[in-house]
């Protein structure tokens, strides 16, 4: 056995909360299908029977009941880490994600504190159709108080989800559907993975491309075709939106010149706006070329994989917009 | 409260519900066209890996979309979820739009942007909407409800939902909204025992979802979902009694899902001798020991409807696979009105 | 189902339930504090125009936050809504923090960061949080309450909500939960016949919200929640029934709003007898009538504890009015933690 | 009587809704409060009374079910208006806004249309504290399918409602509380004010001030400060953020090169954050300074009145930023 191993995503995930579920008896899962089931993807899988129903709680169907009664769970001293199945469903509790558990401690002059993770997945590009398929991390940029991940691998996955479950604020943790059963490396040792620490995942001069989630694999691939043909990307996965390491993204844009975001949520107020108007606030000056921003159209996700598969940002898209550059 | 369970009836009382050979003929055939499409998607995702992306199949519960749509009029409005392809066939769609929709062609019944989960939405047949989302379909329906009310129209709303959906905030809101407004709505709950791997019990603090569903001043009552006949009879009264005092009322229809809850899904959380018990209640095998007893047909003929069924599934298959996908540049054209 | 009404006990019992002449009187006082920093509220904002913003005065129900707070432990957690100022002073918070927080100023239970709606929010006292979003409350106290459970401590948790919160559906689906997972939870419904300007049986299609509570299992009572010893013993008897079964009670308070929903209103909405009947029925005056049939009391001494209350009321707001208000820069430091 | 009349932002609101339930049956009413109380802040004050009780409702506090059953009147034939009464309250309901209304034509392959109004308000600047304060107009930037509109003045509350009022597809329509009493002229006779059209509510040549609802009253304070010192600004009212008249405020940049953004949205990921990403992709090259946003800080809503005014974007702030470019 070396220092590494091949998990899937799904399975890093899951090994992050047997993890922390055995270092602190205070963490505590629920949500709908997290026990019996072993979670809708199979995250939760097995934790019921190793940590019991005290510690792995299968909820009905009550979005609302699930993050309200997480926030009161940490506010007596637990660690929840609630799972809502859809991010989509998120819409229907975000009175106690975004006007509760975000101001919670804000509120109280900083008396309170809101420990928990909410764990959640996008199934972009799986075929769900327009009410399984959304995905609208940049909400969150209004809602101070709460953080956002967006593992991008099974190394991060798990570093992250170690990380937040240790945190002392609410954390949105946004899995990405496709990816739970991509495999990747990841250490043997203990690990966390710092939020707000981007990593750049391939040094390059030319441009950079800022990517969060699935399509930091997609900028990958776009990097090495774009290297046939002479153009270096450097590409950074922020890993974070909340907080966002935006000395990572400057310095390097100070370097090329040139930007790129992609990410799958709706291009139009996505996350890409933010960065692209950070950067032209605070870097204008060392910007040779209008930012490009990819994302998914204003449209809602088509059920039709052909149209759904055309609808998502890849490495074709990236390629041919950075080609415009030049 | 006690609450009031609708027994199936006697021969000799068909007339009164206007039933006869004929049309209980029609009714079994449709149970029959709902069994063979279903096994033939499973077919399509499992086999043959020519479908994909989730899918809730009906198999097991089609007396309840059958029953309760039969006995409607044709214009009464639905409302249904993700688990529609039954609710869709009881209500007159044509069965190759259904498929292409499953297929996501541009001939299907949503041009191939909704998918299975919302396939039935065809306002065409009264099929106004299918939500994905349980339990939103309920203010939905209540709202839908009202507008008939509103506009003096004798027509009443069907909203089918799950037992999951009892534990959601919109039920609540909904229900209360219906009974405050009284708008002709019939709710139906479709108890399968399960929402997903979760036992009706494991999720509801009530005595049962009827009784729930009473302590909003709704009438509500319990019916063998398994049992086209109760759900028959059951239907025709609830729709007098929302007739008669435009106000909503409840079924909670039992059944049993025969499969999954998505067509991936193993369901292995279930107890075999559970899942064998409920089995031997196949409401197909129900009815057509009943025909069978009644001299409404014999198995001959079943043999024969079942292959023209099979032969019409494998037509709206072929509908399908022929039909093509919508442009991509025509998606931005459906995104306003 | 019947419904639980709590009557009223006989001084004889007193004993019984922990009562005696020192605790009775610093009962009414806790009342008295209630009503004597409300009315200056309510001058703050209407007359001297020093107060602004949205504030929701507890005139007329002080029988019900001292009545179920006085006859638990000190170390029963709180969870509450915006029309909580009356909670505050009763869970024992202090009330020149209680006025600085209406005055937004820094030395308040929340920094001035929170406000009136949110101002009994104060950990140090077991007064965990309050929300200003109807209904909201709720799930957030089970969660509480299931952490308490989960880790074997011997408390509960009340929680505080008004008439109008049970149309939410975080009503429903924090009951639900709250009976499935059997919390030592404590739900106090103060039933004041309004929600704003919309009468209870406007908005509500259950025959009471305490049968709507009953019918997820969890047992439900009604109080004069107008009788503070009504409100005291029902409460030691949840109290009971809590411990005994771990296990959530409901109690439903019937009460009335002396004034408007908000400071600003006036309340037009109801009717002039309506409001008359009420007011007779106003908490302090029954509890002083009995005080003073008792011998426990007499006017004068009243008379003495009430000037001691207006100056104790006084001294808040001067210690509000000379407190500073935090700098802007300090605001980001309470954003994380 | 001449052809305007002086009416308060509520004033003209009641007006819009009035002339358009006498027009057309088909308007209802729906929400809390909406009747025997006339409305929260009085917008439908009266309204009950003239058209009776099956037209304008009061429901519960129920905010899922106000905006679903809105949808189901909707699409049995009717023209809901719904009222939420706080913007906040709109986190609630989300599930029914946007997963629901806004998505229901283009997964109906164009079938179903959800003609109603969401009516709501924000309430920053009137002490209401961080849960009753929320403005988050972007977030709808990811919810194709679904129209908003941010009036600014008591001419636009009117001709704006109307028209949204005689939409076929959903619409959030977001008022200003602190609008509510401010006066301002309406035309006597009918008018439809319609969406996706900006207005340059003042001319000038040397900064383009883009800015919505209540900040546009703040952008003209502060162009009159600004043109003491001999910097004119042009101010552009969008008035409706979806659609968005890109060509207006394009084609301003492209005169004065210079750009700010102003709203009482969080500036992180707010709608500034769309504009000027929006202006780097199409008018790069006009542009001859950086982009600037003025929003809220990332923090909650702070109750203090004194630290709310601080909080909020203002003409002092707004002068200061432009000035800085100079
Ligand atoms: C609000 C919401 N939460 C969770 C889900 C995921 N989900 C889809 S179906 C389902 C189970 C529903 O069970 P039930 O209502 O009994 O209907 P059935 O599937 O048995 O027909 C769940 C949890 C969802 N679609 N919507
Ligand atoms: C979810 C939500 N909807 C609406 C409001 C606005 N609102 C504040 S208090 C209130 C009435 C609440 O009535 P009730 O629950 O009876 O409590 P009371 O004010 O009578 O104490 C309403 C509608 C809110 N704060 N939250
Ligand atoms: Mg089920
Ligand atoms: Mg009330």
């Amino acid at each position: 056995m070396g220092d590494v191993m091949e998990l899937t995503y799904a399975e890093a995930l899951r090994e992050a909360l047997r993890e922390e579920m055995i270092r602190d008896e205070r963490v505590i899962i629920l949500g709908e299908e997290v026990g019996v089931f072993g979670g809708a993807y199979k995250v939760t899988r097995g934790l019921l029977e190793e940590f019991g129903s005290k510690r792995v709680i299968d909820t009905p169907i009550s979005e609302i009941a699930i993050v309200g009664s997480a926030i009161g769970m940490a506010l007596g001293g637990l660690k929840p880490v609630a799972e809502i199945m859809y991010m989509d469903f998120l819409t229907i509790c975000l009175d106690q994600l975004i006007t509760q558990a975000s101001k919670a401690r804000f509120m109280s002059g900083g008396k309170l504190k809101v420990p928990m993770v909410v764990r959640t997945q996008y199934s972009l590009g799986r075929i769900h159709g327009s009410q399984h398929s959304q995905f609208f991390p940049s909400w969150f940029l209004q809602a101070p108080g709460l953080y956002l991940a967006l593992p991008s691998n099974p190394k991060d996955a798990k570093g992250l989800l170690k990380a937040s479950i240790r945190e002392n604020n609410p954390i949105l943790f946004v899995e990405c559907g496709v990816l739970y059963r991509s495999k990747g490396e990841v250490p043997n040792e203990e690990y966390l993975t710092p939020l707000g620490k981007a990593e750049i995942r391939r040094k390059g001069e030319d441009i950079t491309i800022v990517a969060f989630s699935r399509c930091v694999n997609e900028a990958l691939k776009a990097s090495e075709e774009l290297s046939k043909e002479g153009i270096e990307a450097e590409v950074i996965d922020p890993k974070t939106l909340i907080p966002l390491d935006k000395e990572t993204i400057l310095s390097s844009i100070k370097k090329t010149g040139r930007l790129l975001i992609v990410s799958d949520d709706i291009k139009l107020g996505g996350i890409g706006a933010e960065i692209s108007s950070m950067v032209v606030e605070e870097a204008f000056d060392y910007l040779d070329a209008p930012i490009i921003r990819i994302g998914a159209p204003f449209i809602p996700v088509p059920f039709s994989q052909k149209l759904e598969q055309e609808y998502m940002p890849n490495a074709d898209k990236i390629v041919r917009e950075v080609k415009r550059l030049w | 409260m006690e609450l009031k369970m609708i027994k199936n009836i006697e021969p000799r009382e068909f007339e009164k519900y206007e039933l006869n050979r004929d049309r209980l003929l029609r009714l079994y055939r449709k149970m029959l066209e709902i069994r063979r499409f279903e096994e033939k998607v499973e077919e399509l995702f499992l086999v043959k890996g020519i479908l994909s992306g989730p899918s809730h199949l009906y198999l097991g519960q089609e007396a309840i979309a059958v029953g309760v749509l039969s006995a409607l009029k044709d214009e009464a409005l639905m409302v249904t979820t993700y688990r529609c392809h039954g609710h869709a066939l009881a209500k007159g769609i044509d069965m190759n739009l259904l498929m292409a929709e499953l297929f996501g062609k541009s001939t299907g019944t949503c041009k191939g942007l909704g998918g299975s989960m919302h396939a039935s939405i065809y306002p065409e047949k009264g099929s106004i909407y299918a939500t994905a989302i349980v339990g939103s379909g309920i203010p939905i329906a209540v709202g839908l409800a009202y507008s008939l009310k509103h506009q003096g129209k004798d027509n009443l709303v069907v909203c089918f939902f799950g037992d999951g959906a009892v534990n959601t905030g919109a039920f609540h809101e909904g229900l209360n909204l219906a009974a405050l407004w009284k708008v002709p709505l019939l709710l139906v709950c479709e108890n399968n025992l399960y929402a997903m791997g979760t036992k009706v019990e494991r999720a509801l603090s009530s005595k049962s979802i009827a009784d729930r569903a009473a302590s909003y001043n709704i009438e509500s009552f319990v019916v063998d979902g398994n049992d086209i006949l109760s759900v028959y009879i059951a239907t025709k009264k609830a729709e007098k009694l929302i007739k008669e005092g435009i106000t909503p009322v409840f079924l909670e229809c039992r059944t049993y899902r025969m499969k999954g809850h998505g067509v991936y899904d193993k369901a292995e959380y279930r107890p075999k001798g559970e899942v064998e018990e409920w089995l031997k209640r196949d409401p197909l095998i129900l009815f057509e020991e009943k025909l069978i007893s009644l001299n409404y047909i014999n198995k001959d003929e079943l043999k024969r409807m079942d292959e023209e069924v099979k032969r019409e599934v494998e037509g709206s298959v072929i509908f399908a696979m022929n039909s093509p996908i919508l442009d991509f540049e025509e998606l931005k054209n459906h995104v306003y009105g």
